[in-house]
């Protein structure tokens, strides 16, 4: 690989260690799978991708122009000296499949969490650098969340083990499978069991494995956990339905959406395709649908629900009951127990029913509370409603949970036991995120050999005899089934960077099956895919399309109708209603918990994911931290404010965070992200925030995601946190704008179109195009996808707590949170802002350079290499979006994420400058996009057309809430939402004419 | 003024007063004491002559660390970055910009007492221009500083002028105020530097005929360009002096006001307003003034000064401050009243927050020095109190530099979209460099007062001898009451 | 004649300064002395062969080794620079060309574009069929990308010969002149 | 070493009134001064003396009437004609913004152009040595010089007259002016 920028140096030094390949030198990475294999070595210039960039360029510039300010006479003969050498190093031998410079795209199947979205990648001179939706996926189709688009930074992570361990010493993988082989035939010979404990696998080929094992070894089980299971569904699902599954939901099926604590559109189950559903059931147009949702905390989901209640945990499965009861009068079921009414506003449920009950058949209620009884509740609501089989669908169940609490628990009791002779660790880090990780710790120690897979020495595997380190799924072959009949394959984008080797590899090595894992999922789909479908008649061609779209789907194995609902409703409902009997009235001093997933951090599996620690929360938009939200009104009761850390007890475990007073918090709910806190996943993620996986409570031999009776007590202490929005109300003024069902219809008749504002000024003359943008906030959820693709493709940096905390976060698109009305329940507004790309931009009459002008295409075009930071600009956008580089963001050790080292740097999208300290930058309306579709319309000797560019934020929305496209041409999908009744632009009646436009949020009739 | 000038004889004039039979009070006398042409050389080049005292000894130390301070501090900035200032995203201008309209302000009455009260034909001018223009420069090169450190990246800062070049070739922005600053602030320094050094030339040929170490003649003789006080010169120089002021009294009212445009042609609530370039410049006057006054008794009781810097010099300049500060005063009222009658949302919330929100103490830090302080200045006793002018003219110097404050930062901190609001709060190094810029100005003062004659010696003997023929021709018996 | 020194002088320096960066004339050596003349010009081997990328990529790209092997496999000439290659190529070791034409990472610049668009190869790179060893022949200043860009902001490139025969006769791309052309 | 001929006339005085009666007599004499050095300019001695008004004016009306259209159309050339660019969606004719920069550097140039014509008209530059002839014009000292040009000056008239008028000393002198 070839330093293409002019690097002298150290700098060029370490780019020649880079070169060497199948050097120990723990800094030399691959950059190709052609290096790898065949040591060819790809060519010359990846002018802006590799490590160092523009910064060093320009500096170069500054460094000619600096060694002349000393000159005289002789500047005329400086003028003669040279830039340093760069060299160009073509490969050996010529690849029909990397073409220098130009990138190709790769389906496969995302390993961020077990929802396992189809993505395609970009693949550049051999390196994955963007992750993409497939569209072809008829679940997701398109779409990705925040964790996905990150996943691709997580490959590039220095915290990777470069290669196998034994007891803590690096070791090569022969040592290995011959130590681990010895310990399995003796734990054969011994009484005691061989366990996998894996999280949810939602890989068909995989688990085929695991029954190779159960049928090798009579010893074998296979245990698996989730951290944030939903082993309460599955076990009222086999009460309701007798099979332990999590059906698989259609929202956008459903006119009436009721959410008990379940946030669909932010972590729960699979986001990606909830959000898409959602979107499409929230259409205006078709007349919205009702989205009521019950919470404790304040949710993404819970922001976009047309009514949203905040209630206490203790209380959510009494408001399903009393759902239930309506329900069921209305159904003519007789018997049920009686109980008190849930809510001080008992109307607010009738109404609920009442229109779940007219729209039966076209609705849905999901819960993510995890108690059984709850969840019978909840079938039996959808049964009654008649939704099992529309919305809710059992035939073709969703795959992407199966963790098993009971199992769980009972693992590490015979851990502790001793009855454990090997323990195989997949995708699980019970060390950090079990309720009890100490006992399953000290369990750990019992077991005669601990394999661990993970990527690095984490919380559990730094306990582990051995690590085998799995590869990232970006280097791995796999498949994935995460609703029944679906498949999605994976394959690898890179050569793995390191010496790891895919799990399934292992496993398949100590079963004495020495194929590779390439050829055994080859064969598994060969017998068991290929004979299902008839297009393709050889299994090659069958394959290689199979790989090629990423997806296969079939029709459901069974043709059995929709399951009937056989759970004993009523003694669920009288046993919630006994527990809520016997509960201890509440006392002034003690709260709730509610613990939840947030959308950056997830279970804290991307725990060192600088980009997603620094993904602004939806909601409270703090990062780089957990903490308590808490209600308004408890804040002032106590007299907390923002930052005041906070002590919370629970019998055995105490957290101390600091306190976010959170609108529409349940006044005595304290709510807790999970995935904090974590002690050993890297330099990025390490105790970062709080760890209140041991807060949670287990009950019935579930764990709840909540907790009773909390003791809360000051510290004292203050944490600033630190936000990218502090302030949420729009004071009155006109920016993020919505409208009602009702007044829209009205609208409508008037057919007022929008126009733009007037000007004395002529009109520019314009080039073809005319590109623009338009953001339909009804349909953004707030989900953040859109902040980390646009983080990816554009380069840009991470710039720590610190400086967020200053306001000097750098993302490019921001999603703006406001909320309108009372503080105790506020109806929330998502508002991505990005540069507006105005026509008549105020930054740019200020710019003295002419560093920012408007192009001919309508786009707000910035300059780096000319800017000289006044930061003018900046102060006269009045949508502030601009950024300025305050710092070298890379190759700075105060820095220190991704772009402070080789191996994360090659995450940088080459086509995009890395921007120098010093200059402004903002979004460009993904200009690189629009340059690669003209030339790939060129090469293709056609014009452009709509959907040829997508913006990488547009790409990534789930709902599909962001529209780009040119405006000049009338049936482009942007002009057509430009004519919409709810278009308008943001501020514009200062006179900005920005391109980018806005659909108002609607809100539902106000029927509740 | 009007009070003991009714009449005062046209300065040029060589009619012999009381001719025509009017009655005639004595004008002002400006120089008190001996009036002779030696002893008036002697007095004002004695600082320069004698070895320095301890007071000058112990500004000039504090001044210089405070200037070395400004290197160390620079040097560190552009090492690290504009990060190392507490800028944001929110408020991409704080200290900085805030130094450099202050700095730019100071200079202002420099320029308005050597040549608007030249056109004025106000002779008190005489004792005070040298220094007062002395400290525009000095000001305006501390005002200098900031728009080049400013940058993100100070060595591009040649982009910032149009010359020919090989991108296009691409020339720069003639619509951005801030390039209409680099050529006010170019041209301002220039003009002042000149008409400065113009003026010096008589009293550095003056010094040159005095001073006997070889080396001094030598530079002086370099510096004085060879005057020999021929009356021909004399005549031309005259004119050329008039000329200059002539120019630059539309160029310092020029040059405020395009620096009040960066912010006016804005649209940043609190920025966008039509009012800013006669409220600017009266606020700089005012400042200046301020800054003039503050040197002046610094130097006055330093220096035993007093008989050219009389307790009569330090009145005008008094009341000069007293009127703008009521301009100034003014200016703040007609903001507020426009943001109440205009009605613009953005605009009402910027006022209210500024006399509301976070930085509400420095609005009325503010309030407190530009509007409430000056009006003491209607008390003679005031205005005839060495003391009392000090402290008032320090207080003017606080309040316009937060006047700065309050328009550039909370203007810029909660502008039009709410989730772009932040909080700025200064950092070590934004402090630094602020009292490094106090320190070169002084630094240079200093040295000014003690290597350069601070007052027009050939002015002051113009006007002595003026003093002593009209005092002599008309009224003698009340030369000793108007010195009283 | 002072004050000619200092015109001299500063004529001089302006002139050195404004030449800075610009490295019109770079003639380096190159570890295989490899003659476009003979190949390109002599044997009229198309630019495109070798430089293939340039047909769909951003980089024209330094040809793999085993495109030299197409021919000098079967050519029975040798020489002590066609040995050079040939042992590279066995001893599997790339070859450390060195880069003549460098622009700036703030720049971006798309061959495929260009020669998809009909510039010609000798516009930029000039009459390299003629040179024994590789020059950098245009200043690559971007006031010379902008003449030429200019010039056919409007009228699309016709004159010049076309590179690559490809191209549709009706399809004809004019030059972009926005700063978000090459910069972003 | 040939004594150098005494070529100039020079008379010294103490006070500005003599110096306008010595002026006064000697001009009514018929002598041509051939210059007055003072410390401090004299407003009425230019009429006595018969100096004439200055043309310096005119050159800052010409160079900053030049500076003017210069700066205008500098301005002009690279907004509109050499490269217009869309900035903010104004037309590239924003002439009302080129109005500070026409002024700053009218301005400029035209106070430049007139202190340069100054020094030059004047024949001053750094460095140009004072005339020992002069002693104490700087300080307190007011000289009326004449110039001995050849037989028809009168110097004893001259000298009559000059002492006549509170003279403190007058001295044929040699040298430069």
């Amino acid at each position: 690989m070839t330093p293409s920028t002019r690097a002298e140096g150290a700098c060029k030094n370490r780019k020649e260690e880079l070169v060497q390949i199948g050097q120990p030198d723990p800094r030399a990475y691959w950059k190709s799978l052609e290096q790898l294999h065949g040591g060819q070595k790809p060519s010359a210039e990846f002018a802006k991708g590799l490590p160092s960039a523009a910064v060093t360029r320009t500096d170069d510039t500054r460094r000619d122009f600096l060694s002349l300010m000393g000159f005289t006479v002789a500047a005329a003969g400086l003028a003669a000296c040279r830039a340093p050498v760069q060299q160009a190093i073509p490969m050996l031998v010529g690849s029909d499949q990397i073409v220098p410079g130009v990138s190709s795209w790769y389906a496969t199947t995302c390993g961020g969490c077990p929802s396992s979205c189809s993505l395609l990648v970009k693949q550049r001179d051999g390196r994955p650098i963007k992750i993409e939706g497939n569209d072809r996926s008829v679940l997701f189709g398109g779409g990705t969340c925040a964790t996905g688009q990150a996943t691709v930074l997580s490959l590039y992570d220095g915290e990777r083990l470069r290669g196998p361990a034994w007891k803590g010493q690096s070791a090569d993988w022969r040592q290995i499978d011959r130590h681990v082989s010895e310990s399995l035939a003796a734990a054969e010979r011994s009484n005691r069991e061989i366990v996998l404990l894996s999280g949810t696998i939602t890989s068909p080929s995989m688990l085929e494995i695991v029954t190779d094992w159960s049928k090798r070894y009579s010893n074998f089980r296979h245990v698996v956990y989730d951290a944030i299971s939903l082993s309460a569904m599955r076990a009222a699902n086999e009460k309701s339905f007798g099979r332990k599954l999590i059906p698989h939901y259609w929202f956008d099926k459903a006119r009436v959406i009721v959410g008990i604590e379940a946030d669909f559109l932010g972590t729960w189950l699979s986001p990606v395709e909830f959000a898409r559903q959602y979107a499409a059931s929230r259409k205006p147009e078709n007349g919205s649908s009702l989205h009521v949702q019950f919470e404790p905390g304040l949710s993404v989901t819970g922001s976009n629900a047309d009514v949203r209640v905040p209630v206490a945990p203790s209380n959510l499965g009494a408001v399903a009951v009393a759902l239930l009861r309506r329900i069921a009068q209305k159904a003519g079921m007789a018997g049920f127990p009686e109980g008190p009414e849930p809510l001080a506003d008992s109307k607010k449920l009738d109404a609920v029913s009442e229109e779940l009950w007219r729209h039966r058949g076209a609705s849905l209620v999901v819960s993510g509370v995890q108690d059984e009884s709850v969840q019978v509740v909840v079938n039996a609501l959808n049964a009654f409603l008649g939704n099992i089989g529309k919305t809710v669908d059992t035939a073709r169940p969703s795959l992407q949970r199966s963790g098993d609490d009971a199992a769980m628990a009972e693992l590490v009791e015979r851990m502790n036991r001793g009855e454990v002779h090997t323990l195989m660790l997949h995708g699980v880090n019970p060390g950090y995120d079990y309720a009890d990780a100490g006992r399953f710790l000290q369990g750990l120690e019992k077991v005669t050999l601990s394999i661990s897979f993970s990527d690095r020495r984490d919380e559990t595997s730094s306990h582990a005899h051995v690590i085998c380190p799995d590869h990232h799924f970006l280097e791995a072959w796999g498949d994935a089934e995460p609703v029944e009949s679906h498949f999605s394959l994976a394959q690898p984008l890179i050569a793995p960077l390191f010496n790891t080797r895919a799990a399934q590899e292992s496993l398949l090595m100590w079963l004495g099956n020495d194929t590779s894992h390439y050829s055994y999922l080859r064969s598994f789909w060969q017998k068991n895919m290929f004979p299902h479908q008839k297009e393709a008649a050889s299994f090659d061609a069958f394959w290689d399309r199979s790989l090629q779209d990423g997806v296969v789907d079939f029709p459901a194995k069974s043709a059995a109708p929709a399951a009937s609902f056989h759970g004993d409703w009523r003694a669920a409902a009288s046993g919630i209603i006994d527990r809520q009997k016997q509960q201890p009235a509440s006392r002034e001093d003690s709260y709730e918990l509610h613990l939840y997933e947030s959308v950056a951090m997830r279970d804290g599996r991307s725990a060192n994911n600088p980009w997603l620690l620094e993904l602004p929360d939806p909601i409270t938009k703090v990062t780089w931290a957990n903490f308590a939200a808490v209600s308004p009104q408890l804040a002032q009761r106590l007299s907390l404010s923002n930052g005041d850390v906070i002590a919370l007890k629970t019998e055995n475990a105490r957290a101390e965070l600091p306190v976010f007073i959170q609108p529409g918090q349940e006044n005595r709910t304290i709510a807790l992200a999970v995935g904090y806190g974590r002690k050993q996943v890297g330099k990025a993620g390490n105790n970062v925030g709080q760890n209140v996986y041991p807060l949670a409570q287990v009950s019935n031999g579930f764990r709840r995601l909540s907790a009773l009776n909390i003791a809360l007590e000051k510290t004292g202490r203050r944490v600033d946190l630190a936000g990218t929005q502090t302030h949420f109300s729009m004071e009155g003024r006109p920016i993020a704008l919505e409208t009602t069902l009702a007044d829209l219809s009205k609208e409508s008749a008037a057919g007022e179109e929008h126009k733009a504002t007037p000007t004395l000024w002529t009109e520019q003359p314009q080039g073809e195009h005319s590109w623009g943008m338009s953001i339909d906030m009804n349909a953004c959820t707030g989900c953040s996808a859109c902040v980390i693709a646009c983080q990816a493709e554009n380069n840009v940096p991470v710039v720590g707590k610190d400086q967020v905390q200053r306001v000097r976060i750098m993302h490019w698109i921001r999603i703006d949170h406001y909320y309108r009305g009372s503080e105790d329940n506020p109806v929330s507004l998502h508002q991505p802002m990005m540069c507006q790309h105005c026509g008549h931009a105020p930054c740019e009459t200020v710019c003295p350079v002419l560093a920012t002008t408007t192009s001919s295409e309508g786009i707000n075009q910035q300059v780096y290499n000319r800017c000289v930071g006044t930061r003018y600009c900046a102060n006269n956008c009045p949508y502030k979006v601009r950024r300025f580089n305050w710092y070298n963001y890379t190759e700075n050790p105060k820095f220190d994420f991704n772009m402070n080292s080789p191996l994360g740097r090659l995450v940088l999208n080459p086509d995009v400058v890395v921007r120098t300290r010093g200059v402004m930058e903002k979004c460009s309306l993904c200009v690189q996009r629009i340059q690669l579709a003209k030339n790939i319309a060129l090469q293709g000797k056609r014009e452009l057309v709509d959907g040829d560019i997508k913006s990488a934020c547009q790409q990534s929305c789930p709902t599909q809430a962001i529209a780009f496209g040119d405006l000049k041409d009338p049936n482009s999908r942007v002009s057509q939402l430009m004519k919409s009744q709810r278009y308008y632009q943001v501020l514009e009646e200062l006179g900005t004419r920005p391109n980018v436009g806005y659909l108002k949020k609607v809100r539902g009739s106000a029927v509740i | 003024m009007s009070s003991t000038t009714i009449a005062t004889p046209n300065a040029t004039s060589n009619a012999p007063t009381g001719r025509t039979g009017t009655i005639i009070l004595p004008p002002p006398a400006w120089v008190d004491g001996d009036t002779s042409l030696q002893q008036i050389t002697n007095d004002i080049v004695r600082p320069m002559e004698a070895r320095p005292g301890k007071g000058w000894w112990i500004c000039f130390s504090l001044a210089f660390a405070a200037f070395l301070n400004l290197g160390g501090m620079v040097t560190y900035l552009i090492a690290n970055g504009i990060g190392v200032w507490g800028l944001n995203n929110s408020v991409g201008w704080a200290f900085d910009i805030t130094n450099f309209v202050f700095w730019i302000g100071i200079g202002h009455a420099g320029t308005l007492i050597s040549a608007i009260l030249l056109l004025f034909r106000q002779q008190w001018r005489t004792s005070i221009n040298r220094s007062a223009e002395a400290m525009t420069i000095f000001a305006v090169m501390c005002a200098g500083l900031f728009p080049a450190i400013h940058m993100g990246r100070p060595w591009d800062i040649f982009f910032m002028f149009p010359y020919p070049n090989q991108r296009g070739p691409l020339w720069v922005n003639f619509r951005s105020p801030l390039v209409w600053d680099v050529f006010a602030i170019t041209t301002y320094l220039t003009i002042s530097l000149a008409f400065w050094y113009l003026g010096m030339i008589p009293d550095l040929a003056t010094m040159r005929d005095r001073v006997t170490n070889r080396i001094r003649k030598f530079v002086f003789r370099v510096l004085s360009f060879g005057w020999n006080g021929s009356q021909r010169t004399w005549a031309r120089y005259e004119v050329v002096s008039l000329v200059l002021a002539g120019l630059a009294t539309p160029l310092v009212l020029s040059v405020h006001s395009i620096v009040s445009m960066d912010f006016a042609t804005s649209l940043v609530p609190g920025w966008h307003t039509t009012i800013f370039p006669p409220y600017f410049v009266a606020g700089a006057i005012y400042s200046g003034f301020g800054m003039v006054l503050t040197l002046l008794i610094l130097t006055r009781q330093t220096m035993h000064l007093e008989r050219f810097i009389t307790m009569r010099h330090l009145n005008m300049m008094a009341k000069v401050t007293m009127l703008t500060g009521m301009i100034v005063s003014y200016a703040y009222l007609t903001e507020f009243f426009g943001a109440w009658y205009g009605g613009n949302l953005y605009e009402r919330y910027h006022f209210i927050n500024r006399a509301t929100g976070p930085y509400a103490w420095c609005f009325y830090l503010m309030v407190l020095c530009n509007v409430i302080t000056p009006q003491v200045l209607w008390s003679k006793r005031i205005r005839g109190s060495v003391a009392a002018l000090f402290v008032v003219s320090i207080l003017v110097n606080i309040g316009m530099w937060f006047e700065r404050f309050v328009i550039i930062v909370v203007s810029l901190h909660r502008a039009f979209l709410p989730s772009g609001w932040g909080m700025f709060y200064p950092t070590l190094i934004d402090v630094g460099v602020l009292v490094g810029a106090f320190g070169m100005f002084f630094t240079f003062f200093l040295l000014f007062i003690r290597f350069l004659p601070m007052i027009a010696i050939w002015e002051i003997k113009g006007v002595a001898q003026q003093q002593a023929h009209t005092l002599a021709v008309s009224a003698p018996d009340q030369t000793s009451a108007a010195r009283a | 004649m002072g004050i000619l020194a200092v015109c001299l002088g500063g004529a001089l320096a302006a002139w050195g300064l404004s030449r800075v960066g610009i490295h019109q004339g770079y003639e380096p050596v190159q570890p295989i002395a490899f003659p476009h003349k003979i190949h390109a010009g002599d044997n009229k081997i198309p630019c495109l062969y070798c430089h293939y990328a340039a047909r769909t990529s951003r980089h024209a790209g330094i040809p793999p080794a085993s495109v030299c092997m197409n021919c000098h496999s079967l050519v029975e000439k040798q020489t002590v620079e066609i040995e050079k290659l040939k042992e590279a190529v066995q001893d599997l070791r790339p070859i450390k060309w060195t880069k003549i034409h460098n622009l700036p990472d703030f720049v971006y610049f798309n061959h495929s574009q260009h020669v998809l668009s009909g510039v010609a190869c000798q516009r930029c790179h000039g009459p390299v069929e003629q040179m024994e060893r590789v020059k950098q022949f245009a200043p690559l200043t971007m006031g010379w990308c902008l003449d030429c860009h200019r010039e056919h902001a409007h009228v699309p490139v016709a004159a010049v010969p076309r590179a690559i025969s490809t191209v549709a006769k009706n399809f004809n791309p004019v030059a972009g002149l926005d700063c978000t052309s090459c910069h972003y | 070493m040939p004594p150098v001929p005494k070529n100039f006339l020079v008379a010294t005085f103490l006070d500005q009134n003599s110096l306008l009666q010595a002026v006064r007599a000697v001009r009514d004499r018929g002598f041509r001064i051939f210059d007055v050095y003072a410390p401090y300019p004299i407003h009425n001695l230019d009429g006595e003396m018969g100096i004439r008004r200055t043309r310096l004016p005119w050159v800052t009306l010409g160079a900053g009437g030049a500076a003017l259209i210069f700066a205008l159309l500098m301005q002009f050339y690279t907004a509109i004609w050499d490269w217009p660019l869309n900035v903010g969606g104004k037309p590239a004719n924003s002439t009302l913004a080129f109005v500070p920069i026409t002024f700053e550097l009218t301005v400029l140039i035209g106070g430049l152009s007139t202190v340069a014509a100054l020094f030059l008209r004047a024949r001053l530059f750094p460095g140009k040595r004072e005339s020992p002839m002069l002693h104490g014009v700087t300080d307190n000292t007011f000289a009326l010089v004449l110039r001995i040009r050849d037989d028809s000056f009168d110097a004893h008239l001259a000298r009559l007259l000059l002492e006549q008028s509170g003279v403190t000393g007058v001295e044929e002198k040699a040298g430069e002016l």
